[in-house]
């Protein structure tokens, strides 16, 4: 084996999904996921949060065209504008203590405060319900994990396939150039590319999957690289189906089962790396809320009432380690030596 | 008037100052002026066991309970960056160069400016142009140097030769004069009617600094007639000072040692006081309070600073050049209440340009000016909007500085815009891109943006560069524009550039009065709050005192710090 | 055969990837919105000041020629002066570069010495109690924000504790003189470990958690392998196996996973320094981003991709001292 | 006929799975005598590596030997007893894990392996390992150890074994590691050597070179083999007595000659009709038709009844018995199939299955779903 080409290495030790043979398919990856318990509960994790993010969606949705009537407002949660996060007043309670711990718990520091039913988790120094930011937070988290995945996934399919489909100094060059955005630790990639071009969401979200493309780019082409010399490539080609056909209804095909792998466990690495940057200040813009922005807001509540800070966190634990357990899951059901 | 020229310039338009502010929320910098040197006059007798032992270099106080000497942790926002006080301009270097090096007059307790390295009052003369100051006998640097006129003289011409940032502050100078060893005579361009306070100017030692600037920057070779010297210095981990054994006045410092540490996150600089590894920490931000509070061995010491924060509106494009709609703006939402949720008990509610001291040392008018704002009223809002014709569709800018005090007041802005049925956005710009835009004037960029400001404690420091409307000021620290459509506008700047040339104290305050009404009722600001420098400091510092002007005081006729029994 | 040759050839091969660094940087940077000169000199800077200022940095030159000229610097191993801190980039890093590497150096022992066990009792005990434990451990590890994390820690550790300080960093060849209540060097040193437990904690959980992983499954794959069967058929003993036979083989996929968590790690820098104030090179580049210090942010880019490349390059050196059948001259 | 060094009686080891139990290997019974070469033949899954693995008692999660006994030279390997509650547990004579480590792993029964690219651990030197084992079998010193890893490397073939001593894995050549590992069996000394599979991996020249070598060796040595293949060619070629497998049993057994040209039982022969033989020319060879069911969920009466091209409806219904069917003039031969019972074969109606002319439909049965 030959060393001289690092990056040849890394590939097909990426910590990424192993190379599975073609036969395993999506829909028998699938069905051995169904199986897996760890998998399923990691399924309904995410379930849940998607179930929430719509509804914090369709909420929105509604709050802004009939205003009095809403999911969260019918759940008889008081001061339904309290919750609405695009859309708030300030409402300080008589004695000025806007922060309240949780119901079931008390506060060392402020052990007199009951929290109260109407806010399980307290309002926030604006006077707004935690619970229901976090629950448009989900909505946010959710989606600009998957988005940012998706451009990643694509632009580094693309990346990766005409790498190893063209070769040469094509390859070396993308090659190159991957390696390049890979050396660039990517939360500073992302900041000086949200300075630079606009510090919300979506670049981020863009920033975000232009700084992972090198991940997918990677697993594509050494697919692309392996597939071209199996059997049946060589006979298609000397069939005379084109490079091109053979990547598009091959290559890329089979090459989906461990691409959904590393594309789900790369949602939950998004998750937190748009938490980090939201935290630095690179993220959604104030009213909106994200959990990075509510950690970073709590941090200055943080000894007075550490729940601020813990909330946001523990919802993005959650969300990641689902979207862990499915990526977990699918790559067990690919390489049954592990865990079969 | 073309040859204009500026005076001390307030801290808070520079570049790291709004850093300071804008990256921790930090309020107390107010008035931190390079200028203040903060040691009075020694009148008083010593207040403790003076540091007659005290060349304490290698002073390893902190393990034990020493009661006199000792040594003090600071925790400051930020890290300082460079010494030479001639040179430096941000916050935290001044808060360190303020204990080593003084100027011919500082601040009393309060704003009261008082003689330190100067001999009584300055003379007055030629219609307000001609300031003569008398050097005190037996001031030393801490060489062992005596304070000349010459010093004085190098110390306020060197950096407007040198073009440094700080030329600004003093180029109404024309000529200074030494005019024996201890006298000094400063010829102004102008009649300059704050010019005392310019007078509390740094004094460095001119052989000292000339032979090597970039030592003297970097604090190796920097020498001041201070109480305390420069020890070491590590950019972002610590600056050390010692006390000064010999130095020339009273009182002594009762303190060995004096480190300075940048803390830059609220909450662990309230965590590392609670567990002592601090012993005073800087800006307390409002949450803060309670724990502070709570924390056994610890109390809070704070005082208004001298500083001015707003929402201002651009007057120079779009709807918000309607007075209507400044208006209705007004009513959209109350800023009593938004001062009160998010930057009490941190800061105070200020209704005029004018920090409340400043305010109520010159009378203004304060009960009139606080029945200016509109308390909230969103059907006023679209009743006056809907009159000014601003188009349904319109969506109001609102741009603010990364800060979170200033963020909340811009979010409660556009939030009563939209309750009224407008849309509106609140950016939150980097300060690069933000003094970017803010002073643009352009409607595509803001219509509203919330800043803040600080100064000298003069009027002046707060009217000319807000409202001026010369080429030192119109676009420059002034985004508002105001004028450029108005006439009163007009008036207001003239009344303001007028009020600084007028030597005349009730001349003045009638101006400052006049401009000031006319402002607030045709709301181009909407002032909001002043901030207070606190700080937390543990039970066992004793006699440490918070300053409105330069932030804090560790040695001074007033007040002399010691460190307890840990 | 020829280490050295092949270290040498490797970075001659990383000079595209440098240059890409800074081609990218040198892009991004020149596309933030705003005037340096004027954040530096504030908001009303004589015109004459802004153009000696601009006319020192060069920034009056257009884009092109500053990107050479900036590379022919590079050559020439000059950095630039900061126009944030007003002194050289090269004495900017030199400062702030060690207290980042110490940080990530002992990050990366602590990950490593808590995983490599971790995974190792969690392959050997698979599907027992402690794989469990070690695999919700590990789960959660790679799932959690590493800033929350260190704000849990200081509410825990610093606030309501109060064993561990939240600030200050220690080198530990800092001089005594400059650390309070460190007698002697070894003082420094006991302070030092002393406050670099929570940072290291919060920047380590990640990697632990992600070389836990990695490290099971590995182990659990080498231990299926024939030579451990093999090795068991001779009666060799577990001990033995797992110590000897099976260790070697299952770090490979470790090595290289560390050579690429390293730009991650740098990145999660970023965030413990800010959490813990630590000034370092994370914080050096943000505050270089903020106050648009070009050559700043160059600067500390470039030795972030020095950093890196010279990380894969040990990467791959180490997987050759463990994997004989890695050779430096290509030939099997 | 002296005491045979290995004996084992219905020896039984399932693999506990989520989808049910697999009887992988269930009830065999088998002997070795000293310096005998026994071929275990069958196809792939019918259980042979599980059986060789289970004498080691190196039967890995979620598998489990539970029944039967494995006597080695009079020490209980396997044995298992009833207890008081009925059911079986481990009898005390039953060779402790360690003591099976100690004694009996490499020290007297040694283990040669299918693929010798995976046998032999990249990451060290193969001298080492050779000297590792040497050493811990034999109670030598690592010197020692060393010199006869040395000479061990050389008997099995390998040129300049010194130098080859201090080769990783990697740079020997397939047939080579071959040797090293052979090497490695026989430096330990132990009178017994199972192979499995050895030369299923290496191409047909080097199999053969390697099977010459271990013909000549094992005269040397005068060590017995327990040979596993899925290859009736290499069976004839050294093997003394062959045993078939399918689906977990044996299903004949019988000298090798006896085998080859009395052939009994109908999968045997199915076996020997798919090989080209040297003895007999045929015109075209039949591969055995179907799959072999899984063993978790065998096929019930004889387990070869679907495949079987002779099979009737009693085949479905009775398992056979496994019984001495040999003539006078042979040596013992045992066979499982009703053929040979009285339970009315003879009588019974051909069944359909994908082996007889009859059946032509799907793969039902063949998935092994019985009925």
């Amino acid at each position: 084996m030959n060393m001289s080409n690092a990056t040849n290495r890394t590939d097909a030790d990426e910590s990424g999904p192993e190379q599975p043979e073609a036969r395993v398919g999506l829909r028998y990856t699938l069905s051995q996921v169904k199986r897996d318990p760890t998998a399923l509960a990691g399924l309904a994790v995410i379930a849940f949060m998607t179930l929430v993010a719509f509804i914090a969606f369709v909420d929105g949705v509604l709050f802004d065209f009939l205003s009095d009537f809403t999911f969260f407002a019918n759940l008889g949660i008081e001061q339904y504008l309290l919750a609405n996060t695009f859309w708030v007043n300030p409402v300080v309670d008589g004695t000025g203590q806007i922060l309240r711990p949780p119901v079931y718990m008390t506060n060392q520091l402020y052990p007199d405060q009951p929290g109260t039913w109407a806010h399980p988790l307290g309002t926030d120094h604006r006077g707004r319900d935690v619970l229901i930011r976090l629950f448009y937070g989900t909505r946010i988290a959710i989606t600009v994990g998957i988005v940012a995945t998706g451009i990643a996934m694509v632009l580094g399919m693309l990346v990766g396939a005409v790498a190893g489909y063209y070769g040469g100094w094509i390859d070396d060059a993308l090659m190159r150039g991957s390696e390049t955005l890979y050396a660039i630790p990517f939360l500073i990639l992302v900041i000086a590319f949200m300075t630079a071009f606009g510090r919300n969401l979506t670049f981020a979200m863009i920033g975000v999957g232009i700084a992972t493309i090198p991940t997918f780019a990677r697993l594509i082409r050494s697919r692309v690289l392996s597939v071209r010399e199996e059997d049946y490539i060589e006979a298609a080609r000397a069939a005379g189906v084109r490079d091109r056909d053979i990547i598009l209804r091959h290559v890329i095909p089979n090459s989906f089962a461990p691409i959904l792998v590393q594309a789900t466990l790369q949602v939950g690495v998004n998750i937190l790396i748009i938490a980090g940057l939201s935290f630095l200040g690179y993220g959604a813009q104030p009213p909106t809320p994200s959990w990075g922005q509510m950690l970073s807001n709590s941090r200055q509540y943080m000894l007075p009432n550490p729940w601020f800070s813990i909330w946001p966190g523990i919802a993005i634990l959650i969300t990641v380690v689902g979207f862990n357990l499915i990526g977990d899951g699918l790559r067990d059901a690919l390489d049954p030596r592990i865990n079969n | 008037m073309p040859d204009e020229n500026k005076t001390f310039h307030s801290q808070l338009n520079r570049r790291r100052v709004l850093q300071g502010i804008g990256g921790a929320g930090i309020a107390g910098l107010a008035g931190c002026a390079g200028g203040s040197g903060d040691e009075t006059e020694g009148t008083g007798t010593s207040s403790g066991g003076d540091s007659s032992g005290g060349d304490s270099t290698e002073s390893e106080s902190t393990e034990g309970g020493q009661s006199s000497g000792g040594k003090l942790r600071i925790a400051l926002v930020k890290s300082p960056l460079e010494f030479d006080p001639l040179v430096l301009n941000d916050v935290p270097s001044s808060q360190v160069v303020d204990r080593v090096v003084e100027g011919l007059y500082t601040y009393d307790e309060n704003t009261g400016i008082v003689p330190l390295l100067a001999e009584g009052s300055p003379t007055v003369e030629n219609d307000g142009k001609r300031f003569t100051v008398t050097i005190k006998e037996g001031a030393t640097f801490s060489n062992g140097d005596p304070v000349t006129a010459e010093d004085v003289k190098y110390s306020y011409e060197a950096p407007v030769a040198e073009n440094t940032e700080n030329a600004s502050e003093l180029n109404m100078i024309d000529t200074v004069e030494a005019v024996d060893e201890r006298t000094v005579q400063f010829n102004l361009k102008y009649p300059y009617a704050p010019f005392k306070t310019t007078l509390t100017w740094y004094v460095v030692p001119k052989s000292v600094r000339e032979e090597d600037k970039e030592a003297f920057n970097t604090g190796n070779s920097l020498v001041g007639s201070g109480p305390f010297t420069f020890e070491e210095w590590q950019e972002g981990n610590f600056a050390r000072l010692a006390a000064n054994p010999d130095y020339w006045g009273d009182p002594k410092p009762n303190l060995d040692e004096i480190e300075f540490v940048p803390v830059e996150e609220a909450t662990t600089r309230v965590t590392t006081l609670k567990n002592g590894e601090n012993d005073i920490i800087e800006e307390i931000p409002p949450k803060q309070y309670p724990t502070v509070r709570s924390i056994q061995d610890a109390s809070i010491e704070e005082v208004p600073g001298i500083g001015y924060f707003y929402a201002a509106f651009n007057c120079n494009e779009g709807p918000t050049t309607d007075p209507k709609v400044r208006e209705a703006i007004d009513y959209a939402f109350d800023m009593d209440q938004a001062v009160s949720s998010y930057v009490e008990p941190t800061g105070v509610r200020q209704y005029s340009p004018y920090p409340l001291s400043i305010a109520e040392s010159w009378g203004f008018p304060l009960d009139e000016w606080k029945q200016i704002p509109h308390g909230k009223d969103v059907d006023q809002t679209k009743a006056l909007l809907e009159e000014a014709g601003v188009p349904d569709d319109y969506t109001f800018k609102v741009i603010v500085p990364p800060d979170d005090k200033r963020e909340q007041i811009g979010i409660t802005i556009s939030n009563g815009i939209k309750e009224a049925g407008w849309d509106a956005t609140v950016q939150r710009l980097d300060w690069g891109a933000f003094l970017d835009k803010y002073v643009s004037g352009d409607e595509s960029e803001y219509n509203i943006y919330t800043l803040g400001w600080s100064g000298t404690p003069d009027p002046d420091a707060f009217t000319y560069y807000l409202f001026g409307r010369d080429e030192n000021t119109l676009g420059v620290t002034n985004g508002t524009f105001y004028g450029n459509n108005s006439e009163a506008g007009k008036q207001v700047s003239e009344k303001f550039i007028e009020a600084r040339r007028t030597p005349e104290r009730e001349e003045r305050k009638a101006l400052y009065e006049e401009a000031t009404t006319t402002l607030l009722e045709d709301r181009v600001h909407l002032p909001a709050y002043n901030l207070k420098n606190s700080f937390g400091v543990k039970d066992y510092v004793e006699d440490f005192r918070s300053h409105p002007v330069s932030s804090f005081s560790i040695t001074s006729d007033y007040n002399n710090v010691s460190v307890g029994n840990k | 055969m020829g280490r050295l040759r092949y270290t040498i050839s490797r970075l001659l091969q990383s000079i595209p990837v440098i240059v890409g660094v800074i081609t990218i940087t040198f892009l991004l940077t020149d596309a933030i919105p705003g005037d340096p000169v004027q954040i530096m000199l504030g908001p009303s800077p004589s015109a004459q000041q802004a153009e000696a200022i601009r006319a020192k940095f060069g920034l009056d030159q257009p884009l092109h020629v500053r990107y050479f000229n900036y590379l022919f610097d590079v050559v020439r191993l000059d950095l630039g002066t900061s126009l944030y801190y007003g002194v050289p980039v090269t004495q900017k890093i030199a400062e702030r570069l060690p207290v980042t590497l110490y940080l990530l150096l002992s990050s990366f022992t602590f990950a490593l010495l808590t995983a490599v066990p971790l995974g190792i009792i969690s392959a050997k005990r698979r599907n027992k109690p402690t794989d469990h434990i070690s695999r919700v451990v590990a789960l959660f590890g790679v799932s959690t924000p590493s800033f929350w994390i260190g704000l849990m820690l200081i509410i825990v550790f610093s606030f309501w504790l109060d064993i561990f300080p939240a600030t200050n960093l220690i080198l530990p060849w800092e001089s005594p003189a400059n650390v309070d209540g460190a007698a002697n060097q070894l003082g420094v040193i006991a302070k030092s470990i002393h406050h670099l437990i929570l940072p290291t904690i919060t920047l380590g959980t990640l990697q632990m958690a992600a070389f836990t992983r990695i490290e099971r499954s590995s182990m659990l794959e080498v231990l299926g392998e024939e030579y451990v069967k093999l090795a068991r058929a001779y009666g060799v003993s577990e001990t033995k196996i797992v110590r000897k036979h099976a260790f070697r083989n299952a770090q490979l996929p470790l090595i290289t996973l560390v050579g690429l968590q390293l730009t991650g790690a740098l990145g999660g820098a970023v965030l413990t320094e800010t959490v813990f104030s630590i000034n370092g090179m994370g914080r050096l580049i943000i505050t270089a981003i903020q106050n648009q210090d070009f050559q700043l942010v160059m600067g500390t880019t470039l030795v972030f991709g020095l950093v890196f490349v010279i990380g894969v390059i040990l990467t791959d050196l180490s997987y050759a001292y463990v994997d004989p059948r890695v050779s430096f001259d290509g030939s099997e | 006929m002296s005491e045979p060094i290995l004996k084992v009686e219905n020896l039984k080891t399932q693999f506990f799975t989520e989808e049910g139990t697999v009887r992988a290997v269930d009830g065999i019974s088998f002997e070795v005598n000293e310096g005998e070469l026994v071929g275990l033949v069958g196809e792939s899954g019918a259980g042979k590596s599980v059986a060789t693995s289970s004498i080691m008692r190196l039967v890995e999660d979620p598998g489990e030997i539970v029944g039967g006994t494995v006597t080695y030279k009079g020490k209980k390997i396997v044995d298992f007893e009833e207890g008081p509650d009925g059911e079986l547990r481990r009898s005390p004579e039953m060779l402790s894990n360690e003591e099976m480590r100690k004694q009996i792993r490499g020290r007297e029964i040694a283990i040669i392996f299918q693929d010798p690219m995976e046998a032999l651990n990249p990451v060290f030197k193969v001298g080492a390992q050779l000297r590792e084992f040497i050493e811990i079998n034999r109670d030598v010193s690592s010197k020692r150890a060393k010199e006869i890893a040395v000479d061990m490397l050389r008997e099995v073939g390998i040129p300049e074994p010194e130098k080859r001593y201090e080769s990783y894995p990697h740079q020997f050549s397939g047939g080579m590691r071959q040797r090293v590992i052979i090497a490695m069996a026989l430096a330990c000394e132990p009178d017994l050597i199972i192979a499995d599979e050895p030369t299923t991996a290496l191409d047909v020249t080097v199999e053969g070179q390697i099977l010459d070598l271990v013909e000549d060796l094992q005269q040397k040595y005068n060590t017995s083999f327990v040979w596993v293949t899925h290859d009736l060619g290499v069976v004839a070629e050294i093997c003394d007595r062959v045993n078939v497998m399918y689906l977990g049993e044996i299903i004949e057994q019988a000298d090798v000659d006896d085998l080859f040209h009395a052939t009994r039982h109908p999968y045997t022969e199915a076996l020997l009709n798919s090989i080209p033989r040297p003895d007999q020319s045929v015109d075209e060879l039949n591969p055995i038709k179907g799959v072999m069911p899984e063993a978790i969920n065998p096929p019930s009466g004889c387990r070869f009844h679907t495949r079987c091209p002779e099979a009737r409806t009693v085949c479905k219904e009775v398992h056979p018995t496994y019984q001495d069917v040999s003539d006078p003039d042979e040596s013992s031969h045992f066979v499982s199939c009703v053929k040979y019972e009285d339970v009315g074969y003879d009588d019974a109606e051909s069944l359909d299955t994908e082996a007889t002319d009859a059946f032509s439909g799907g793969l039902v049965e063949a998935r092994g779903d019985g009925q």
